[in-house]
């Protein structure tokens, strides 16, 4: 039996809005990271699902792009909080407010 | 040698002398400076005199105007030109002759200073200027020299600059100078926006063709001569030092004495005189103005006069007889005896050039000092300088047939002929004063004992040559000036011809207008009467003084005074308190405002509007920055609101 | 069957993605996301993409998630704290709100637009790798060789910022 | 043949004399290791090079034309249907003694700021260069848009020069500095821009060219926001009475070149802009709001007089005197009478020099002593004789004694403006002339006369060489110019008298309803670029 | 079942049946083959040259007491074993040990999973190999296992990339992802006429590479960071004992063999031997003789590792790590340059 497209579509907005909540209410800068992928998966999926009811491989090259910048986020952000974490001893965004007013 | 076409090398060779010896001699070439400095003035003086002997003996055409070159162009376009008349003659005659010979006193004199060369720079300087102003073809030129002498008299008075006071009297009087000279510009600007050109020929050519024009009404309820010679005559008064603005002239007395007598009584305190005298065309279509002028002049006669009475300090003394004097000198023009008022310029140019250059050989004795109570039985020590000084003040009281008598016997005669009688009255009153306190000096300085220490007695000694034989040559024209103008009546009385010289040699600068009474005709009697007046006037005063000073009575009159006067006696001692009362009702409302200026309007209001704006900026921006409050999930919240909205608008 | 392995691999990444979200332990996590990803790259094989599923579990689960791990295994980082100063209720409920709106108007959204709509069944052509190659070297090779780009650039970055003592890093420690 | 702007940089051109010293200067931004004399020759090399093509460019057309003296090929710059912006300058009898100021006082600055600048030598000559550019650029410019982009140029490297190289508070001087330039002259540009689009309105394309520009007849009120925008601009670089509190801080704070050049050169665009452009393009506005810009101008006069008078800064009193000077330049220029502009013309040189001079003097002052407080100083003129000598000249020039250069424009200003019926307004600024004389004296006083209260006084070195070198150009002139001004009246005569004519001709006839654009007009259509003068094209 | 799932089965079981058996032979041969290098006897006592050792320590590791350290994250403690296995058991999936052969009528490949994106399912699988290690590290809270287990994702990460290079690199010949279709290019070219197209002939520098990295990935020595023993006792698995170490035993070298075999497959002809047509053989024996052949390039392979093993001494962390980044990668990079370009310049 076939699954309709929908639900792949609600799956995604699902994970996605898992993502959000997460990327919103963590503190731990990692864990924000790792939710920020989750939600770019959510729309990878979308864009994967779209992608095929459409038969247009479009979506899954932009998916690849995705992935890619993904990657490239990770080793900056990574690195980041690598430097964050010598100057301050900690990943907690709550603490790491250099910015703060 | 043809001078006339040489004329504008008359005020042009001080000018390169000064350059010469300001720029070029060096500290140390004391000889070359001397020499400079006194063949600038000197070939000056030599020139100037064949151009006045060629001109008077009609020569050149009449009057001679020379073109040097062209200052500016277009709609305003003025030549620097000279003009040679019988008005600039007798003036270049005085300045040059009395200026050279108090250059030669001044080597004598300055010979020790340290500044030397930067004097006889400066005073070279003063000589150009001072032949720029009376030789000027227009009021531009007139204007160049006016600022000129200005200049020369604030570098003079300034002269000992290391100290606190010489300096800030030159800026005082470059100042008060200043405020005259606005008035001067304003008029000058009239006249250029009526006529459109500054040059005195064709200004007293129009005027005299079209004097309607001159009497419309222009500003003021005024005629715009009465508003040009107001405004010129603001003008001399600053220059010439006549109430409310003569308070410099008295300061001026801390340059060197041969400043003084040059600068502060013999030449450029009359330029405002020999402006009056020169537009006179003006003022004869300005009655109200003359009257004023008159009024001036005769309130500064004796305003002066009785502060000169009180003064202790030699030269504060002449400097406040100058005042008097020239006050005296705007009285003649007021009343319409222009010549005359020249006249009493050229004689008093002698006799108070004479008296500074005496008072200067008595302070050169006294070893600097200048206060007359320490004087006293100088004659003894001074054998030269005694008579000079002597018969300068007969001169100047009025004493026959010495200088002063003529010139101010022919002022007060053109008063009382105008009908101004209460005008003669003042000058009559003037005349005793004069008399009074130049005697008073007289036996001071010169008679009864000596007052000062023991050390300055014993260095009392005789001027230099160098000094006393411009003072014997000063002397012979303090005695002889007067003799070219011995007045027509006496003449007539004795039955000559007229030989007024110098009246027939002005008339032609001497205006006449149709319907301007001019007519100065006294009766011969009535003139004599008005001369054993004022004869007898004079004579009196010299009489009050000798009570009062003469012997060996020395200071006890003024001591006498000040215990039963007390309170004139500190009234006339602190010349009315006119300085005090500028400075509380002008000069420091004045400096409040600026300070109100700078610290309110400025720092508090325009800088204040200003800083509140950024201080506004930085609040809003205080504000917003508590919006980063640098946790990145309240970003990531404000983002993610966005994200919502756009959501929401893309969507609905 | 399909409908089979949507159920197993859908309800395997939710429960994981919240996991993810909820766990305390960064390391739980992150391999909750490994599960999450992996069973994403289940759906995508399912929706004609190997190239996708194979690429999501090299990279993501393979490269970027084990430099999670590193990081997080090199920084030591422990459960978050749970103190009353550590929470934000505003932030954590508005982000509740938000998330739930957010994901309420778009399933209502996609609902309204797709339904039950069914797919049509898959074609070679869709599914060959070759297809996508040729796509992803032809048209898409500007982009591609821009993302190369911008991963060396991201490398470099990287390098640097982490890099240890420089005189920058002492600079801001001061 | 087309000409290329490389052709106009390498031709005799006015263009090459623009960008000569930024184009030289260049290097100078590489030499930081450089021996620092060798920075300094090189920098005063290209400032003697760059005074020596403005030289002899200005010599080989002297006189050659009536009106203008040369103009570049016009070159297209920005080309975007219906947008069309050209690259054009020309240079005539009103900018002709602007230029030649700026060039004359580019060497001197250099040399002037020879050991007062201590870092980044190289760094500060190619501000100065860069300015240079701007400002010659500004003062040549015959499009607008040009116009503006000089203008802009002009400010960084001031902003700079006072930022990096100022006193104590520079920071804030440098940002009032560019905050109120930078408010005026974005009215400008919207000014500009207005103009422009009006312009492509009528005929479908955009222009910003100056002739085209003076074609268009606007009505009143757009005129009067027009000008308004223009006026403000100019007005806070002149500056005038409200606007001018930027001044005091930058020259304050300022380094003594910098105080120079914008005293100099600077100030003077605000006035040179009233002249060139806001009176021209916007002459019925101008002609209603010129009471109260005289009225501005007039109380400029007086009250920067009489703060100038109770300040305690040597250099803070001249700044402000530069205020009072720059209104009376005002009133010339407002009075719209041939003398008046003549007159404003030349005190905008007058006030170069004198001014110029006395802040070189204050900075020499402020290197050997360290300070600028008149509480510092007193009888100066006696270990310094010299440096007293110079100092009393180049105040009396300001103050406006006759025969000294500053009472040629006070005069002629006064004359014209009597003359064209202000006379309350001539009457009243002739208080600045005494004011002068009462500030000026006492800076005098206070500084070189009088007896010497601090002991560090005593043994102040006299000018050097260098300083002597660097004042005696200045004096000469100043001398030269207020014996005899005729030469420097006469090349700017012709090109005045026919924007003179030109304005009265438009303020006589009653300005549209609508938006018109006039027939170019022979000798009107650019009053000053008068037609019949062929484009002195790219030596090649 | 159908005939496919039937298929796979029996291929599946083929491999498991090998890889079951890969680690004890291969602890028996880590014991001798040193011994006899370094001229001693090894284990001899248990069977003929001590061959069943291999299986005592197997029954020994089984029956061992199972111990947990109390701090430990017990979860993920659990896990790790496990997953050391994932990577090994799926990876050979995609490897082919023979020809296309005609079963029951049906033609059928000689590998589990036949398909187009052969090799990169094999790369996406092995990449998860280095969970097992991390959290095994991270789960046994002991400082030791934990740098181990830094020290393995670094390290795995770093090498995957010179191996994933390498790869491709060697792909480009047969323009294939299908590691079939590589075998088949390596039988069916010949280098100047007579030479087997093997990789390892055709672009040494990327084999040189691929070796280097297979020891680094599978964390053997001179490579064995995550678990040196004079360092870190015994690093990511020290507090593992019984099956549970076992298990990662057999990981470690399940994933040995099955990267020999892909190692075998890329650049020595993999199933085929020169000269040697396996489609003459009647049914299943093309795959079954395939697949010896196969086998034994892999035992080669693996007695590489233990021959390499106590030859060189181990690397420093940052030598591996500079060796890694600034040696390997370039050297990757560079051979697929020069891949592409014999590519585009038609010669190959």
């Amino acid at each position: 039996m076939s699954v309709p497209i929908s639900w792949y579509l609600l799956l995604a907005a699902a994970l996605f809005a898992i993502g959000a909540i997460g990327a919103l209410t963590r503190r731990n800068g990692i864990a924000i990271f790792l939710s920020i992928e989750l939600m770019l998966n959510a729309a990878n999926l979308t864009l994967a699902a779209y992608s095929r009811l459409l038969g247009d491989r479009a979506g899954q090259m932009v998916v690849f792009f995705v992935l890619a910048v993904a990657a490239a986020e990770a080793a900056v952000g990574l690195a980041l909080f690598i430097g964050i974490f010598r100057l301050r001893r900690t990943i907690d965004v709550n603490r790491i407010n250099l910015l703060r007013w | 040698m043809d001078a006339l076409s040489l004329l504008w090398w008359i005020p042009a060779l001080p000018f390169l002398g000064a350059a010469v010896n300001g720029l070029l001699v060096r500290n140390g070439q004391k000889g070359l400076v001397t020499f400079v400095g006194l063949a600038a003035p000197g070939a000056s003086m030599l020139l100037g005199l064949t151009a006045i002997w060629q001109y008077a003996t009609g020569l050149a055409p009449e009057p001679l105007r020379q073109a040097v070159y062209s200052w500016t162009v277009g709609e305003m376009s003025i030549d620097v030109a000279f003009r040679l008349d019988p008005l600039s003659a007798v003036m270049t005659f005085v300045v040059t002759v009395v200026g050279f010979l108090i250059h030669v006193y001044s080597v004598g004199y300055m010979g020790r200073e340290e500044g030397y060369r930067r004097y006889f720079s400066f005073l070279n300087l003063f000589m150009g200027a001072m032949l720029l102003l009376v030789l000027g073809s227009n009021f531009l030129v007139m204007f160049v020299g006016w600022e000129g002498v200005g200049l020369c008299s604030y570098l003079l008075i300034g002269y000992y600059f290391d100290q606190e006071f010489p300096p800030e009297a030159g800026k005082k009087a470059f100042v008060v100078n200043r405020i005259g000279d606005f008035a001067f510009l304003v008029g000058m600007l009239a006249l250029f926006a009526s006529f459109g050109t500054l040059e005195f020929g064709e200004i007293t050519e129009r005027v005299l063709a079209a004097p309607e024009i001159a009497k419309a009404p222009y500003v003021f309820g005024l005629s715009l001569a009465g508003f040009v010679t107001l405004c010129l005559f603001i003008g001399a008064m600053g220059k010439s030092a006549q109430i409310p603005l003569y308070v410099w002239l008295p300061d001026a007395m801390a340059g060197p004495t041969p400043v003084s007598a040059l600068i502060h009584a013999a030449t450029m305190v009359t330029a405002g005189v020999y402006m009056v005298v020169r537009t006179n065309v003006l003022y004869q279509l300005a009655p109200e103005i003359s009257l004023f002028v008159a009024g001036i002049g005769a309130a500064t006669a004796i305003f002066a006069a009785t502060i000169g009475l009180a003064q202790n300090d030699i030269k504060k003394v002449l400097a406040y007889s100058t005042v008097s004097q020239l006050g005296y000198m705007f009285l003649a023009a007021g009343v319409g005896a222009y010549v005359a008022a020249i006249f009493h310029l050229a004689t008093h140019a002698f006799f108070k050039a004479l008296l500074f250059l005496g008072s200067g050989s008595v302070i050169h004795a006294m070893g600097g000092e200048q206060d007359m109570q320490k004087m006293g039985g100088l004659r003894k020590h001074l054998p030269l300088t005694y008579p000079t000084y002597l018969i300068a003040t007969l001169a100047i009281a009025g004493i026959p047939p010495l200088a002063g008598f003529f010139s101010k016997d022919e002022i007060l005669a053109g008063a009382f002929a105008g009908h101004h009688h209460l005008i003669w009255g003042v000058g009559i009153l003037t005349a005793g004063l004069t008399a009074c306190y130049m005697f008073r000096s007289v036996y001071l300085t010169f008679h009864g004992s000596f007052r000062g220490s023991h050390e300055q007695e014993h260095h009392l000694h005789e001027s230099p040559k160098v000094m006393t034989v411009p003072l014997v040559l000063l002397a012979l024209g303090a005695v002889t000036a007067g003799w070219i103008g011995i007045p027509t009546g006496l003449w007539e009385m004795a039955g000559f011809a007229d030989h007024n010289v110098l009246h027939h040699f002005l008339s032609p600068v001497i205006a006449t207008l149709p319907g301007v009474d001019t007519g100065h005709h006294l009766s011969h009697s009535t003139e004599l009467l008005l001369m054993l007046v004022s004869v007898a006037v004079a004579l009196g005063g010299w009489l009050v003084a000798k009570r009062l000073w003469g012997g060996e009575r020395g200071l006890a009159a003024d001591r006498t005074f000040a215990e039963r006067l007390p309170f004139v006696q500190r009234l006339l001692a602190n010349k009315y308190y006119v300085d005090e009362l500028y400075d509380r009702v002008i000069v420091r409302p004045l400096a409040g405002l600026a300070r109100g200026c700078w610290k309110i309007v400025d720092t508090l209001l325009i800088d204040g509007a200003l800083h509140v704006g950024a201080f506004v900026t930085e609040l809003t921006g205080d504000l917003g920055r508590f919006s980063t409050t640098g946790n990145i999930r309240n970003y990531a919240l404000y983002f993610f609101a966005g994200v919502l909205l756009l959501f929401w608008w893309m969507i609905f | 069957m399909e409908l089979l392995a949507f159920v197993v691999f859908g309800l395997a990444a939710l429960v994981s993605a919240i996991v993810v979200v909820a766990h305390r332990s960064p390391i739980h996590s992150t391999l909750s996301l490994v599960v999450t990803l992996v069973s994403t790259a289940a759906l995508f094989l399912m929706l004609g993409s190997p190239f996708l599923a194979a690429l999501q579990v090299l990279l993501y689960t393979g490269a970027i998630l084990v430099l999670f791990l590193f990081v997080i295994m090199l920084l030591n980082v422990q459960r978050e704290r749970t103190g009353a100063a550590a929470r934000s209720p505003f932030q954590t409920w508005s982000a509740l709100i938000a998330a739930f709106v957010l994901a309420g108007a778009v399933c209502r959204l996609l609902w309204d637009a797709h339904g039950e709509a069914v797919l049509a069944p898959l074609t070679e052509d869709f599914v060959a790798l070759r297809n996508t190659a040729s796509l992803l070297f032809r048209d898409y090779l500007l982009p591609f060789e821009m993302v190369g780009l911008l991963l060396l650039v991201a490398v470099v970055v990287a390098s640097w910022v982490a890099r240890r003592g420089g005189a920058d890093s002492e600079e801001e420690s001061r | 043949m087309s000409t290329s702007f490389l052709d106009l940089l390498l031709g005799d051109t006015i263009t090459r004399f623009v960008f000569f010293p930024t184009v030289a200067g260049l290097p100078l931004l590489l030499m930081r290791r450089a021996p620092a004399a060798t920075v300094k020759i090189y920098a005063l090399v290209v400032s003697l090079v760059e005074l020596a093509l403005i030289g002899l460019f200005v010599v080989g057309r002297w006189g050659s034309t009536g009106a203008l003296l040369a103009r570049d090929a016009v070159l297209p710059w920005i080309d975007l249907a219906p947008l069309s912006v050209v690259y054009e300058v020309g240079l005539d009898g009103i900018s002709l003694p602007l230029v030649l100021l700026t060039g004359l006082l580019l060497p001197i600055v250099l040399l002037g700021s020879w050991n007062g600048i201590d870092k980044h030598w190289g760094g500060y000559a190619f501000s100065m260069l860069l300015l240079t550019t701007g400002i010659l650029g500004a003062l040549v410019a015959l499009d607008l848009f040009v116009f503006y982009v000089f203008w802009e140029v002009m400010l960084i490297p001031m902003y700079l020069i006072i930022g990096i190289w100022g006193a104590e508070r520079r920071i804030y001087a440098a940002v009032k500095f560019f905050l109120f330039t930078m408010a005026g002259s974005l009215l400008m540009l919207i000014g500009i821009l207005w103009l422009g689009w009006t312009y492509g309105r009528l005929t479908g394309v955009w222009s910003f060219r100056y002739e085209d520009l003076l074609r268009l007849e606007l009505p009143i009120d757009q005129q009067l926001w027009l000008f308004g925008a223009f006026a403000i601009a100019f007005a806070i670089k002149v500056p005038m009475f409200p606007v001018h509190t930027w001044l005091p801080d930058a020259h304050v704070e300022a380094p003594t070149g910098g105080s120079v050049i914008l005293a100099g050169i600077l100030l003077k665009l605000g006035t040179y802009g009233f002249l060139r452009f806001a009176l021209p393009l916007f002459p019925h506005a101008a002609d209603r709001l010129t009471p109260w810009l005289l009225a501005l101008a007039l109380v400029g006069i007086v009250y920067g007089a009489l703060v100038a008078w109770v300040q305690v800064d040597m250099k803070k009193l001249v700044a402000y005197s530069s205020i009072a000077h720059l209104g009376f330049v005002m009133l010339g220029i407002m009075a719209c009478d041939l003398v008046a502009w003549q007159g404003a013309l030349i005190q905008m040189v007058n006030h170069g020099l004198s001014t110029g001079a006395l802040f070189l003097l204050v900075g020499m002052l402020y290197e050997r002593r360290h300070t600028k407080k008149f509480e510092d100083f007193g009888g100066l003129a006696k270990p310094m004789p010299w440096f007293a000598t110079v100092l009393v000249f180049s105040t009396l020039a300001s103050v406006g004694l006759p025969a000294l250069n500053g009472f040629v424009g006070e005069f002629m200003i006064l004359v014209g403006t009597f003359k064209a019926g202000w006379r309350w307004f001539a009457a009243l600024s002739t208080v600045g002339v005494v004011l002068a004389a009462i500030y000026l004296l006492k800076m005098l006083q206070q500084t070189i006369w009088g007896p010497i209260t601090r002991e560090e006084n005593e043994s102040v070195p006299d000018l050097g060489l260098r300083e002597a070198l660097t004042l005696a150009p200045l004096c000469v002139l100043m001398l030269w110019i207020g014996v005899a001004p005729k030469p420097f009246l006469e090349p700017s005569r012709p090109a005045l008298a026919a924007l003179l004519e030109d304005y009265r001709s438009r303020c006589a006839e009653p300005a549209p309803d609508e938006p018109l654009l006039a027939p170019a007009r022979v000798s009107a259509g650019s009053p000053t670029f008068a037609a019949g003068v062929v484009d002195q094209e790219a030596g090649r | 079942m159908s005939p496919e799932t039937l298929a796979a089965l029996a291929k599946m079981g083929l491999w498991l049946a090998f890889l079951i058996n890969v680690a004890p032979i291969m602890l028996w041969v880590e014991r001798r083959a040193p011994a006899f290098m370094q001229d001693r006897l090894g284990p001899n006592r248990v069977g003929p040259l001590g061959f069943f050792q291999g299986i005592a320590d197997a029954a020994k590791f089984i029956f061992k007491e199972d111990i947990e350290p109390a701090t430990a994250d017990r979860g993920l403690y659990l896990l790790a074993p496990v997953l050391a296995l994932v990577p090994c058991l799926t990876t050979y999936l995609v490897i082919p040990f023979g020809p296309d052969i005609e079963v029951a009528g049906r033609t059928m490949a000689s590998v589990v999973i036949d398909s187009d994106s052969g090799i990169f399912v094999f790369l996406a699988l092995a990449s998860l190999g280095v969970y097992s290690l991390v959290l095994a590290g991270w789960a046994s809270n002991n400082k030791w296992s934990l740098i181990g287990a830094i020290r393995a994702s670094a390290q795995m990460i770093s090498y995957e990339l010179a191996l994933t290079l390498a790869v491709v690199a060697a792909l480009v010949p047969a323009g294939s992802l299908h590691l079939g279709r590589v075998v088949d290019y390596q039988i069916g070219e010949r280098l100047f006429g007579f030479l087997p197209a093997w990789g390892v002939l055709v672009q040494p520098i990327g084999f040189l590479v691929f070796l280097v990295a297979m020891f680094a990935e599978t964390n053997r020595l001179p490579f064995d960071l995550p678990e040196a023993e004079s360092e870190l006792v015994a690093g990511y698995h020290t507090e593992y004992g019984s099956i549970r170490f076992a298990l990662f035993f057999m990981g470690e070298y399940m994933a040995m063999a099955v990267l020999s075999a892909l190692a075998a497959t890329l650049y020595f002809g993999g199933w085929s031997l020169p000269g040697v047509d396996l489609m003459q053989l009647p049914g299943v024996l093309p795959a079954l003789v395939g697949f010896v052949i196969l086998t034994v390039k892999v035992a080669i392979f693996m007695f590489l590792f233990v021959w390499v093993r106590w030859t060189f001494p181990r690397f420093r962390y940052d030598q591996l790590m500079r060796l890694g980044w600034k040696v390997l990668l370039p050297l990757a990079l560079a051979n697929l340059v020069y891949v592409a370009a014999l590519a585009v310049g038609g010669k190959l």
